[in-house]
């Protein structure tokens, strides 16, 4: 109880072998279907990854089992060298700094814009400090910023039931980045964006890689081609090729399994 | 509005309490309307004024207040539950209030500004068992009742009793159920078994209201015939027969003050004017509404005696009133507040009705603290000066709690 | 019970009527004529004098008696069976046993018995019955004998013992000779008597064992014997004792199934929180008394007539209901509880209006009364196994009904996402109207069955309301199975604590569990599984 | 402007009793009984209007500090109890009690009592809630196991053996604290304690809805889950606002003892949390003000009902609950804000349980 | 087949749609386009009825449905793919696909077969939970459950959001076969535009509630792209 009243401590993952994420032998099952096969995945720090395959690959099922919304049958997953996720619940997590983009927007529907970012500010999440706390000039300069950039300036004080599809996508996108977390789980981020769109949210991702880890799963192969280094192919729920954007798009298997036409391209 | 004289009826007619209580409603209702006829009382018409306490407690309290202050009622009918007399009785003493309370209750009381015109438990519980132990021989007993004062009061005074009639620990079984309680078959196996012992076994029930209805319905069908193991009610009358199939019932037993059945001419006179006040052949009376009967009279009487309806004027003057039972003879109210009556013992036939089998000799004084519970043996009730005081300890020579 | 008897004798009277007058007339006679002065403690002794007459008409008065039939006019003692046949009101005199006109001008007074005179009369009829033609009858004479053996004489059984063809008969005779024996002081007898008795789970068994057993004069190998009989005695009541706890748990748990059912329809499934289905119950019990009322001669059908119309009732109601109201209420699930909490306000004080706030009287009939006695200490309430059969076919039509109809699948669909489900063409309205109606008319059919158990009154919803509530939540929402299994832990949890801590307490600790257990399991027993969103 | 009225009505009992403007210490007394209801209507709110627990059993907390106070009143009788045993209340001696059991303890200090007022439903309701909101636990099953829960305590209290006066439950108090409760000071002095403290309650909840937890907790009531994922431990804060609730609902069983003379086993019936649920819906779910409007006018309703048409009050109050529904589906504040648009944020999606 | 004359919605207060005009022909192949919060989404909720238009009529097939129920456009032969799919969770995939038969439009009581011949996935996945289903194997399913209605138009939102690129490939040849081998009417909203170039025929470009521009989808220049689909 008193963990959760007052202010917890949260360890800082150690990251001194550069690693920031580790997933080893990680299996999933949902009665009797392996979502998650025996999957084995490391994230450096201030890397951006994009993840893709096929629908039903296991992509959000991954970023559920680090999220700890889903148990693991088997595996480790470790955030740097020496915490284990599995240890820890949803909220927990998210307190140690992994932060999630939903693949369906889902946001405050009776808060405002502005308070869901108010919410998601990174800072002491206990309820004793949320009786008493005021929002400081730095906070408040936080959250203009942050409406600047995902261009709800303008309906900061509507209600987030209000928005349209697209602008939750970014309203979801500005609660990731209130959180300042060091670890972002984006699932397909520019679903329902225009091409422009997509493009100002590569800018953004990319801009975030270096300092934060960031790991984006997304179908948009061309918005994967505009932020992507690193790409790691799922496959019924395992990884099935990794590698540059090059070397995957003349991956056979991907082709096939995955590319379809596009890989002609 | 001025020259009326103000009868409260305070009788829940919603909520689990309206089976009952709305009769009674309906008896103050025939009486007000048989007194304006013969005149009224003072040369005033009666005014009835009827709120409903809704089956809840606080309520009581409430409206028992609103119908003393606001509409300034010189007499209040009413209560069935004893929680709902406690709960009336602080506002009615404070207020200076006078109410009739007219259902067979556990004892333990006497107040000031209460009368008393149900049964106490020598008026019921003792002349049943000493039925049962005498007439059919009764050996081994079983109380069953629902958890609540009424039952676990009985109880205890009559295991004070049967104990004192040398029945061991053993040849008594007790159980409690909750309110309303539906589901019987284990409690009536139980029973059964109990009864298997070769003894005459007997069922003393003070369960109340609607369990009763699954209760003998569930006798009837596990084949406990009035024969093997007869039950005595203590509240179960001629209304709540009439709402059950009676079949598994016939012979049965229950104990009351009034039995319909009961043939005399005011008995017959009474029976014809409530069908025809409440327009059904078919409607039934009841020991309840008797009791409302005798206090309405009694009040009445009391009222026109005096000249005045101030309380204090009418209590004394309804102390030592007498005025005749439906069943013959004549109700006499006691100083402690408690009415003599006689006892009847009857057994339930299968148009609904109670063909009394047994009765006390002449009435039965009501007694407002059992003889049978140590707390209680030395206390006495009388509210005529000089004593004035509703529980006066006997050996102590002193007057405790309410004056 | 008696039933077979009295049948007898409407035949003894038919052919009684033209009998000639029989020489010992004259007792007779005078057993009549002490009757109208008889008191319950002088009666007994009067009709064993009449039990030893060898006259057709005492069997006549005996049933008579029973039955509460006999009178007598007040002023020349004239007494007289007043009965009624085929439902019409006749005057019998008890000498001649011929028709006599109704007496004017004067009250009958009533030969009274009471339960005392009653068994004893039964036992009198018992003792002639043993030789009866019709074979219940005499099983029914021989156990009734069971309960007095001193009544009858050895040599009696005996010489019935070597007529007897039946089974049952023969074995309860043979107890009876058996429990005589044992009163012998003659060793061996008493040892062929335990070895008769052994196993025998007749109560008076038990109970002439037992006192046998505190009897410090029989020897030593007598009291091994009789130990021994006791305790396989006791071990086989033991064990009936189980099944009878598990019998009467399952039938508690049909009756919460029976309740819960409709809930979990309107509730479970459409996602109404229907505080009014208990009102759904009651009204259906009161179609059921309405049916009894409308046809009083046909008590025996009355409720396979009440289903039906009890599911029509309350099911018409309950479109009514979502038509008027429900209907305004889409989306906004928690404002089911208020409007429809208004509604079962409204309708128990309309039943209070129409049908007075009293109990109403619902007849059994015939064929759910009594028990099916399986052996001596393990019987079987009819009217609990056709409840048991019957919640169980409303459960498993319901289910055949919800997969093979295409309601089912659509209400499930609107359920989820109304606008959805329209756009696919499903006809929403019409789904909703209709599912509620068939919760509702399932309650309705509850409140039949429920009017066999309980009062018929208008507080009959509200008593259930609550244990549906939990019923349905326990098994996990909109789970059908899920609410079956419930409904059976519940009763038969409840039924086999209730001996062990008493009803109050068993209740409160089935609550308790109920309320630990969902810490275990949120979303009940049989959670809607899935990825939750 | 609650408050405002209430300070009128104080003002008016100073006027001179045959006056226009004089209200009667009946009407006192069932003011005050209104607004201990406005209370508890409110701590419902709490819970139910801004974090979605729909809490049925709220009603047991309001007993058990009822149960609280009730102990205290009734060792207030000392010996003047019919049987005029000194320590033992009534119930207790008739039943052949041989002392105070250990949960009477200390009932006779009234610093104890207000200790256990709120001791007692905070108590149960943290370790209810802390149960049931860890193992997540949410909609109808806790709403149905809260009303398992009241029930189940009703049956409890209703045991004699629990030591509580049974289904009888403890009446017949005499004084609080010295003061005789039949006399119309300390009526009123009860009926101003308990305005303050309706005041001060909605003062602190006003807070807490509009505090960066208030925002939390209306995000919890919308999407638990989203809650988790940014990093709040959304079962503490619901333990929190239901204990917070809980102790109000106790408080104000504590000044509603008194004020109508009577507690017993029947404050625990599951119907009675329903009628909770139903003030605070008529009144106007999800603003605090709705939930005390709601609670005083079906109370009033009721009153006024049952003496005016005592057998078809029914039917209206029934009718009101159904039309209500229909017509007003934000409650009767909807009403208001309708006529005076006062500037008020919208809480639109209220459906989410 | 469909004509939108002088089309309004508001939600409460704020005004969505403005006098909006659109003209779709029976078997054409229609693209609406725009920004985010443009009201594509409005637009197609009131075609399909669930949203009601505060002025402005609809004729779809010569009849004015307007104000007419969502199902009895269903029944005319709309089908509707809406924006984040709005699948049944928690009934199972065959399920989610036989909500529609048995009703006025459907009264066949099995599955057309050639959903599976589109959907292949589908067939494998029968017995699963709607709602456990990938993203993307859910648009297919909304697709096909659309499908099983025999609609002879179909009205899709944004249906590739999250959809792997050999899906949206097949969603493409789909689409396509559907108009040419059934002559279905294909009203599509799309924010990418290769998919919106290779199924639409002709386009409409959205902004702020209105229509601004419209023609044959050649027409469609980067000039327009970068007015109305740019930030
Ligand atoms: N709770 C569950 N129960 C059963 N099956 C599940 C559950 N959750 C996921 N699955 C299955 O696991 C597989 C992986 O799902 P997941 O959502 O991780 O795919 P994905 O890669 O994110 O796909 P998409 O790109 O379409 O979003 C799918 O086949 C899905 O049906
Ligand atoms: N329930 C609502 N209440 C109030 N305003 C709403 C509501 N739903 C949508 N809106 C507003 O209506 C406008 C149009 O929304 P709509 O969903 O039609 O956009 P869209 O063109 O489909 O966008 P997207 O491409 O993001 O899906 C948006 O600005 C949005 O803010
Ligand atoms: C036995 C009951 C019918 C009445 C009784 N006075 C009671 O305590 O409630
Ligand atoms: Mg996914
Ligand atoms: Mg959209």
């Amino acid at each position: 109880m008193k963990s959760a009243l007052l202010t917890e401590k949260n360890p800082a993952p150690d990251t001194r072998h550069g690693m920031i994420l580790y997933m080893e032998n990680v299996s999933v099952s949902f009665d009797g279907f392996k979502a998650l096969n025996d999957l084995n995945l490391y994230i450096k720090k201030g890397e951006l990854r994009c993840l893709i395959g096929a629908n039903g690959a296991g992509k959000t099922t991954l970023m559920d089992v680090i999220t700890g919304k889903t148990r693991p049958d088997t595996g480790t997953v470790s955030y740097g060298q020496q915490i284990n996720l599995l240890q820890h619940n949803e909220e927990q997590i998210a307190r140690l700094g992994i932060g999630r983009k939903f693949q369906k927007p889902t946001v405050f529907e009776a808060l405002s814009v502005k308070e869901n970012l108010y919410l998601s500010l990174k800072m002491d999440k206990g309820i004793w400090t949320s009786l008493w706390h005021a929002l400081s000039a730095e906070q408040r300069d936080d959250i203009d910023q942050i409406l600047h950039t995902i261009g709800l300036l303008a309906m900061q004080h509507c209600q987030a039931s209000e928005l349209s599809h697209g602008q939750k996508q970014w309203l979801e996108i500005g609660m990731l980045l209130a959180a300042k977390p060091q670890l972002l789980l984006v699932d397909e981020p520019v679903a329902g964006m225009t091409v422009s769109e997509a493009e100002r949210t590569a800018e953004l991702l990319t801009s975030l890689a270096g300092e934060h880890s960031v790991v984006v799963v997304e179908h948009d192969m061309g918005f994967v081609r505009s932020i992507a280094r690193t790409v790691t192919v799922l496959h019924q729920g395992s990884v099935l090729a990794e590698g540059t954007m090059d070397a995957i798009q003349s991956h056979p298997e991907v082709k096939k399994v995955y590319l379809g036409e596009e890989g002609h391209d | 509005e001025e020259d009326t004289i103000k009868v409260g009826v305070l009788h829940s007619l919603t909520g689990t309490m309206a089976i009952s209580e709305t009769t009674l409603k309906d008896t103050v209702l025939m009486m007000v309307e048989e007194q304006n006829k013969q005149g009224g009382l003072l040369g005033k018409k009666l005014e009835a004024v009827v709120v409903d306490p809704a089956s809840n407690w606080p309520l009581f309290a409430e409206k028992a207040r609103e119908l003393i202050v606001q509409e300034k009622v010189d007499v209040i009918f009413g209560g069935w539950t004893s929680v709902s007399r406690k709960s009336v009785l602080p506002v009615v003493e404070e207020l200076n209030g006078l109410l009739f309370y007219p259902v067979q209750y556990e004892g333990e009381e006497s107040s000031k500004n209460v009368f008393y015109t149900g049964a106490a438990p020598n008026q019921q519980a003792i002349p049943a068992v000493d039925y049962l132990m005498n007439d059919i021989g009764a050996e081994r007993w079983v109380l069953l009742g629902t958890d609540y004062v009424y039952p676990r009061t009985t109880n205890k005074i009559l295991e004070a009793y049967l104990k004192a009639n040398g029945v061991s620990d053993e040849d008594i079984m007790i159980q409690y159920t909750p309110f309303g309680h539906s589901d019987w078959q284990n409690i009536v196996s139980d029973v059964k078994k109990f009864g298997s012992s070769g003894k005459k076994t007997a069922v003393v029930s003070t369960i109340n209201g609607d369990a009763n209805v699954p209760f003998y319905k569930e006798l009837g069908n596990q084949g406990i015939s009035a024969e093997d193991i007869p039950v005595v009610a203590f509240s179960v009358g001629e209304e709540e027969l009439s709402g059950f199939d009676t079949a598994p019932l016939v012979g049965h037993l229950a104990a009351w003050n009034y039995f319909q059945s009961i043939y005399t001419d005011a008995n017959n006179a009474f029976i014809d004017k409530w069908k025809a006040f409440i327009g059904d052949e078919n409607r039934v009376t009841n020991d309840p509404m008797e009791a409302t009967y005798i206090g309405f009279t009694m009040w009445a009487a009391a009222v026109e005696q005096t000249g005045s309806t101030d309380v204090n004027t009418v209590s004394d003057a309804l102390i030592g009133m007498a005025v005749p039972n439906l069943t013959g003879g004549i109700a006499v109210m006691n100083p402690n507040h408690h009415l003599s009556k006689p006892v009847f013992i009857g057994e339930i036939q299968d148009d609904g009705q109670v063909e009394v089998v047994w009765e006390t000799p002449g009435t039965v004084r009501g007694d407002a603290w059992s003889d049978f519970l140590p707390s209680s043996k030395n206390l006495m009730s009388d509210w005529t000066a000089p004593m004035l005081c509703g529980s006066y300890d006997v050996e102590a020579g002193t007057c405790t709690g309410s004056k | 019970m008696f039933k077979p008897v009295l049948a007898l004798f409407f035949v003894i009277i038919h052919l009684s009527i033209f009998q000639p007058a029989y020489a010992q007339d004259v007792v007779f006679d005078d057993i009549v004529k002490a009757l109208p002065k008889a008191s319950f403690r002088t009666l007994p002794a009067t009709l064993d004098k009449a039990a030893t007459l060898d006259d057709e008409r005492v069997a006549t008065l005996f049933a008579r008696l029973l039955e509460g039939d006999v009178y007598f006019h007040p002023k020349n003692q004239q007494v007289m069976y007043v009965t009624k046949i085929q439902g019409e009101r006749v005057w019998i005199d008890t000498l001649t046993e011929q028709n006599i006109a109704q007496p004017s001008g004067v009250r009958l007074r009533k030969v009274r018995v009471n339960n005392r005179v009653r068994s004893h009369i039964r036992q009198l009829l018992a003792q002639r019955n043993l030789s009866h033609r019709d074979v219940t009858v005499r099983l029914q004479a021989s156990q009734s004998l069971l309960a007095d053996v001193d009544s009858i004489s050895t040599k009696v059984i005996s010489s019935r013992l070597e007529q007897e063809k039946n089974a049952d008969i023969i074995d309860v005779l043979t107890t009876i000779t058996a429990l005589k024996q044992l009163q012998n002081d003659d060793e061996t007898a008493q040892l062929g008597a335990l070895e008769t008795l052994r196993g025998s789970l007749y109560p008076e068994v038990r109970v002439a064992l037992l006192s046998l057993q505190r009897n410090s004069e029989v020897t030593d190998t007598v009291k091994a014997n009789v130990d021994a009989a006791l305790a396989g005695i006791e071990a086989k009541r033991k064990w009936f004792g189980w099944a009878e706890t598990a019998f009467f748990g399952i039938s508690m748990g049909s009756v919460l199934l029976l309740a819960a059912i409709g809930l979990s329809i309107t509730f479970g499934v459409m996602g109404v929180i229907n505080m009014a289905h208990g009102e759904m119950i009651m009204l259906g019990a009161y179609t059921t008394y309405v049916i009894q009322q409308a046809f009083p001669n046909l008590i025996e059908y009355s409720l396979l007539m009440a289903v039906p119309a009890a599911f029509l009732v309350s099911g018409l109601m309950g479109v009514l209901i979502e038509r008027s109201v429900i209907q305004f209420l889409k989306g906004r699930p928690l404002e089911t509880l208020l409007a429809t909490f208004g509604i079962s306000l409204i309708l128990q004080q309309l039943v209070r209006t129409v049908f007075s706030p009293l109990n109403r009287q619902v007849a059994s009939p015939e064929w759910m009364s009594g028990s099916w006695q399986i052996n001596p200490v393990f019987s079987v309430t009819f009217n609990r196994l056709y409840i048991i059969i019957f919640s169980l076919a409303v459960f498993f039509s319901l289910l055949l009904f919800l997969k093979k109809s295409s309601l089912g699948l659509h209400v499930r669909a609107v359920a989820q996402n109304r606008d959805m489900a329209r756009a696919l063409s499903v006809k929403s309205n019409w789904v909703d109207a209709a599912t509620f109606g068939l919760g509702s008319g399932i309650a309705g059919v509850a409140g039949v069955v429920l009017s066999q158990l309980t009062n018929v009154g208008p507080n009959l919803g509200q008593a259930y309301i609550i244990d549906s509530f939990l019923v349905v939540v326990f098994g996990g929402v909109a789970n059908l199975w899920g609410t079956l299994v419930s409904a059976m832990t519940l009763g038969v949890l409840n039924k086999f604590l209730e001996p062990v801590t008493g009803p109050v307490l068993a209740t409160i600790i089935v609550l308790v569990g109920l309320v630990l257990f969902i810490q275990k399991r949120p979303m009940g027993l049989f959670p809607q599984k899935g990825r939750a969103e | 402007m609650l408050v405002m009225a209430v300070y009128v009505v104080l003002a008016n009992q100073l006027f001179s009793p045959e006056s226009f403007f004089y209200v009667s210490s009946y009407s006192v007394n069932l003011l005050g009984k209104y607004l201990c209801y406005a209370l508890l209507a409110l701590a419902l709110d709490l819970v139910w209007g801004y974090c979605g627990i729909l809490s049925l059993g709220h009603g047991a907390f309001f007993a058990l500090g009822g149960y609280a106070m009730g102990m205290y009143l009734m060792r207030q009788i000392g010996d003047r109890g019919v049987y005029g045993n000194p320590d033992l209340p009534d119930f207790m001696v008739f039943l052949n009690w041989e002392s105070l059991p250990w949960f009477w303890v200390g009932s006779d200090s009234f610093f104890w009592v207000i200790a256990m007022v709120i001791l007692a439903p905070g108590i149960l309701a943290y370790v209810f809630g802390a149960m049931a909101f860890r193992s997540r636990v949410s909609g109808v099953y806790l709403s149905i196991m809260t009303q398992a829960m009241t029930y189940a305590l009703m049956l409890a209290f209703f045991r004699n053996e629990m030591g509580f006066g049974g289904n009888n439950g403890m009446t017949d108090f005499k004084d609080i604290l010295g003061f005789s409760l039949q006399s119309d000071t300390t009526r009123l002095v009860l009926f101003i304690i308990t305005v303050c403290v309706l005041a001060a309650a909605y003062y602190v909840c006003d807070r807490i809805v509009s505090s960066k937890a208030g925002k939390v907790i209306t995000a919890i009531r919308d999407a638990e889950n989203r809650v988790r994922f940014v990093g709040y431990n959304s079962a503490s804060y619901k333990v929190f606002l239901f204990t917070f609730s809980a102790v109000l609902a106790g408080i104000a069983g504590a000044l509603y003892v008194p004020q109508v003379g009577i507690i017993n086993p029947g404050e625990f019936s599951p119907i009675n949390s329903i009628e909770i649920v139903i003030w605070v819906a008529i009144g106007g779910r999800g603003t605090l003000y709705g939930a005390i409007i709601g609670a005083i006018v079906v109370s009033f309703a009721k009153t006024r009902l049952t003496g005016i048409m005592p057998e078809a009050w029914l039917f209206a109050l029934g009718g009101l609950f159904v039309l209500v529904t229909l017509l007003l589906p934000k409650g009767l504040v909807g009403l208001i804000d309708h006529r005076f648009p006062v500037k008020r944020k919208v809480n639109k999606q209220e459906s989410a349980s | 087949m469909i004509n939108v004359s002088q089309l309004n919605q508001r939600y409460g207060g704020s005004q969505i749609l403005w006098d909006l005009n659109m003209d779709i022909a029976a078997g054409s192949r229609t693209c609406i386009m725009g920004r985010n919060g443009v009201g594509k989404t409005t637009l197609l909720k009131c075609l399909m009825g669930m949203l009601p238009a505060a002025s402005g009529s609809i004729t779809i097939n010569q009849q004015d449905v307007t104000r007419a129920s969502i199902e009895s456009r269903a029944n005319i032969g709309v089908g509707y793919v809406p924006q984040g799919r709005h699948i049944f969770g928690q009934l199972t995939v065959e399920e989610n696909l036989k909500v529609s038969l048995n009703c006025k439009r459907q009264t066949s009581r099995s599955l057309p077969e050639d959903i599976f011949e589109y959907f292949p996935v589908l067939k494998e996945m029968l017995q699963r939970r709607g709602g456990d289903l990938s993203g993307g194997q859910q648009q297919q399913l909304a697709i096909a459950r659309a499908l099983v209605l025999n609609p002879n138009m179909l009205i899709l939102d944004e249906p590739n959001e999250g959809i792997q690129p050999n899906i949206v490939q097949l969603i493409r040849d789909v689409l396509l076969r559907l108009n040419k081998e059934k002559g279905m009417t294909i009203v599509l909203v799309e924010q990418k535009l290769p998919f919106a170039r290779a199924v639409g025929e002709q386009f409409y470009l959205m902004e702020r509630g209105k229509v601004v521009s419209h023609g044959a989808m050649p027409e469609l220049n980067d000039d327009l792209v970068k007015q109305y689909l740019s930030v």
